[in-house]
């Protein structure tokens, strides 16, 4: 079992089981809805902006463990953040589930679990999909405020 | 479990054709294919055929004088006279293409581009692959025509009801999957070209999931169009037939132009060779005909009603092992006289991505996924399914494994 | 004749990769393959890299959660980084085909069918290959748009003068060979694609017989689209490439509709997968792709510019030595640094066919016929020629071979 | 030399070099022009028909030794003939050439030679050529007689 031990760790399961900020957001700043081609799996993810941070980040929709585990880690890892500062989270992971950076445990908690997962071309959308989800999230956010609607 | 008495093909003794199933694996994992659907392994003598081809006697074919040129022609030609004789079909109306998705492709582009417009009808049904699906969606697009979906019971059958009722005289085309990827269904699917002949409509079988598993007789099915792809069937990747009536052939436009397909070129314009050379521009996959020509011979050696016989023991398995897991919906029909050996299923609390992984580690190799079948998927509410399917070469311990792993699997994710 | 000091390419040594030209042959003649522009011979290494994917990791692609499938992809994808890499393109617009002219056809049919209308233009020339005429052919018969065709001058070039002249606010495309397969000429299409451009047409450059003959740099010949095929540079049959500019693909709608290329399949509608999958319907020719693969790495161990330097050497002799046969007329250029080593030719009253088949008795194999030119043929005003076309594994000794048989030809006729 | 001698016989070298029946026919009661795909070569065919018999038959056009010894024998072997006869006779050198049928040399005379050509699939087109244009050429007398042309 030791490849299962490396792709799916304790933490990966924890937090597949008990999902963090699941749900949606009423009065959302921003929401997307996205989908993983290969297995139509859905993602929705609302943002709430305050004063230029993510005062609150729920996702929501079903998937598998990685797909979960990684909505759940987002959540953690976004929450509060600057959204400049967000971006580079996600671009920080999504280069090390391409294996191409080395991760940063500090910026990433929980989510370092995730870096097994790189070795699965497969699994690597599972991951990315609630992670690229905040990415377009924002763009839309500040599409929005730029055309003051 | 199994009593092979009831059939006298030995997959055991068979798998010995097969070097993936028989060689040592790096991980020392003993290989428990259950993905025959997406593709077939290949025998040794298909390899072998193709490996012989380039270094015997390669070469363009259908104009070298030379005596390589001609020998590598009659092999290629070979491969065609074998897929012809397999679905009983004129070899002349034989159209090698790259897939099944490019034979279906070609129907409606020549066919369908021209001859479609605005208030017609193509009829194709909620469980057709994509490949059945997309390019009706993208010529009715150009062409104004309308494609609607015939309707799947909950039992996992066609709506014939339905679908007799759709089938009107707006209907041009009627394109129906004969055997399901997904659900495993088997299609009546001479009573459905009867249907649509009867109303005036042409017919599209898509047979990529029949030809390699069962008998397959293209005349008693007596549709205009019949498309099966090489690499399900034993045969490689890089080539798909277009079984067509010959007078369909005949009277459509050609599809791709350039070499091979003309028999002159002006600069005012061009006259076309004889079918099924018409349909075949360029140089055709020359190596993958006489591999699939082998992979013919195979399955003519093993005896197609043998391998229906076979599968319809291993999908009795394999329907009784799944039913040992808990948890674990199939979707599709129970009665394995109206399916094939390929299940779809879910298990309550751990997703088709899981179940596949899991398996994996145990040699296991089942698909997770929508199976290019997304209007189906939602019809059923599921965003996916684990699938297991088997061959010719699928044993009893392959399913057993398949249960097991699947148990086990279970207890691993902490589904209740 | 030849002094082999010029480049560093040791032919000889380099048949040893090829199995065909060394291994003895039923007839114990020695084969002096002549025909490569038809297409190459494969090194042992392209069949091992083929035999060793179905042998070890045989699955479909793109969706497969197990190893196996995960394997698959990558060795699948690991051939088109290689086609890319070669002729300097982005591998998300390197599009997998079955051979050069679907390459073609996809792009008339995807962009022209949708695109071009009456008045519209396309212009292609004269010593254009069928594929790269017979779908404008096509397309434009659907459209209301004209093909026109540039001339080509005695010496066998393309008139350039008189393509400015027809190239206008009409011209949409402008469709033109590298390298002709009959004439040998090499184009200047890097000037061509500036020409077109400037006029505000697209451009297509058929690069099937430079791509495995020379260094070519699609970013520095900046065309729309530039297609080839695998079969003739030493990969399988089976396979062909489209390297287009990403933004055309971006833009275009797609041309096969199936599996593999869509995002999203539903009963109201299609969406469509990133480039370049969005253009590869259906099951790719996956072991085709990876045997491509081996074959690139092959030809860049041996040097893109190192096979350039031997083929004009080769060219040298070949002309030298047909300069040695009486009333023997080589059509096409012959200054060797304007031409690719492919040469056409007739022999004063002996018919090509005669010589193809004498030639063979002497384990010489030359094509005779129209080569896929009959425009070009016409022009010239032949009805057919024999030609002699090298690669990388064509030696002095082949050479020699052909000039003694066709004096031998010439004798056994009685030609005068 | 044993394959080239076996399919370039003597007798088909010297029809080859010395044409029989070659030329048009002034005021022929029907012709044809066919052409080779293969090669591009082109075959004209005339025909006089008087009382139902072959009158005169001529063949032109350039191609290679087979085609033009073949030419140059279906002259021979049809004048005179009646026009069902000719027909069975080309049927006749048709499944020769297909390696249907053993050939008799009575009906196709020196046209047996040819024989060899069977084993020749790309070579079988050009033998047939000319042959092949006698049967459209005889429809086509046929069919203008019966349209009262
Ligand atoms: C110049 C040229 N273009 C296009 C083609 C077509 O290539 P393919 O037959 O592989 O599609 C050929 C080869 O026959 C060629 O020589
Ligand atoms: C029912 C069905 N139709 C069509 C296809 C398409 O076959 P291919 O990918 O070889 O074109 C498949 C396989 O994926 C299939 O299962």
């Amino acid at each position: 079992m030791g490849a299962l031990d490396d792709l799916y760790q304790q933490l990966i399961l924890d937090h597949y089981r008990n999902r963090r900020g699941r749900g949606r957001i009423d009065g959302a700043s921003a929401s997307v809805h996205e989908h993983n081609p290969v297995c139509g799996d859905e993602c929705f993810l609302d943002i709430l902006v305050v004063d230029g941070r993510i005062a609150e980040i729920r996702a929501d929709g079903d998937g598998c463990s990685i797909s979960q585990a990684a909505a759940s880690m987002l959540t953690e890892a976004a929450q509060g953040r600057e959204l400049d500062e967000a971006l580079d989270l996600v671009e920080h992971f999504r280069l090390m589930m391409h294996g191409e950076a080395a991760p940063d445990e500090e910026l990433l908690g929980d989510a370092i679990a995730l870096e097994g997962v790189a070795k699965y071309p497969v699994r690597v959308k599972c991951a990315l999909l609630s992670w690229l989800a905040l990415r377009d999230c924002i763009a839309d956010y500040r599409e929005t405020v730029a055309t003051g609607g | 479990m199994g009593n092979s008495a009831q059939h006298t093909l030995d997959a055991q003794a068979l798998r010995a054709e097969f070097p993936i199933l028989t060689s040592p694996r790096a991980d020392a994992r003993e290989l428990h294919y259950l993905d025959s659907a997406a593709t077939s392994q290949k025998p040794r003598r298909v390899l072998d055929a193709m490996d012989a081809y380039y270094r015997e006697t390669n070469a363009n074919v259908h104009r070298g004088v030379y005596e390589m040129a001609a020998e590598a022609t009659a092999r290629f030609e070979a491969g065609r006279d074998a897929v012809a004789r397999l679905v009983n079909h004129p070899r002349e109306a034989t159209v090698f293409t790259k897939n099944a998705t490019e034979a279906i492709n070609l129907v409606a582009w020549a066919w369908g581009a021209r001859e479609l417009g605005e208030g017609d009808e193509v009829l194709v049904t909620l469980m057709e692959h994509h490949s059945n699906i997309v390019p009706w969606q993208i010529v009715a697009g150009i062409t104004g025509a309308t494609v609607r979906f015939c309707p799947v019971t909950p039992g996992g059958d066609l709506d014939l009801d339905a679908m007799r009722d759709m089938i009107g005289p707006r209907t041009r085309m009627v394109a129906v999957v004969h055997v399901s990827n997904t659900l495993g269904t088997i299609n009546p699917v001479e009573e459905i070209v009867a249907m649509a002949h009867a109303a005036g409509a042409l017919t599209m079988v898509d047979a990529t999931q029949s030809v390699p598993h069962m008998p397959v007789d293209a005349a008693a099915i007596g549709s205009d169009f019949l498309a099966f792809t090489g690499h399900k069937m034993c045969g490689p990747t890089g080539i798909g037939v277009l079984a067509a009536a010959p007078e369909r052939l005949e009277a459509m436009e050609p599809f791709l132009g350039g070499g091979e397909m003309i028999s002159d070129v002006t600069t005012e314009g061009s006259s076309w060779n004889e079918i099924p050379w018409k349909f075949e521009a360029g140089t055709p996959p020359i190596a993958e005909a006489v591999g699939l020509g082998a992979a013919v011979e195979f399955l003519e050696q093993v005896g197609m009603e043998n391998i229906r016989a076979h599968e319809m023991e291993v999908a009795r398995q394999m329907l009784d092992a799944l039913d040992e897991v808990p948890g674990l919906t199939v979707h599709g029909p129970g009665d394995i006289g109206r399916r094939g050996a390929s299940v779809s299923f879910t298990l309550d609390g751990v997703h088709p991505h899981d179940i596949g992984q899991f398996l994996d580690t145990r040699g296991v190799c089942v698909r997770a996924g929508h199976h290019c079948t997304k209007p189906l998927m939602r019809h059923i509410g599921v965003q996916s399914t684990a699938r297991a399917s088997a061959y010719l070469y699928t044993t009893e311990d392959d399913i057993l494994a398949l249960r097991d792993a699947l148990v086990a699997c279970r207890d691993w994710f902490g589904a209740a």
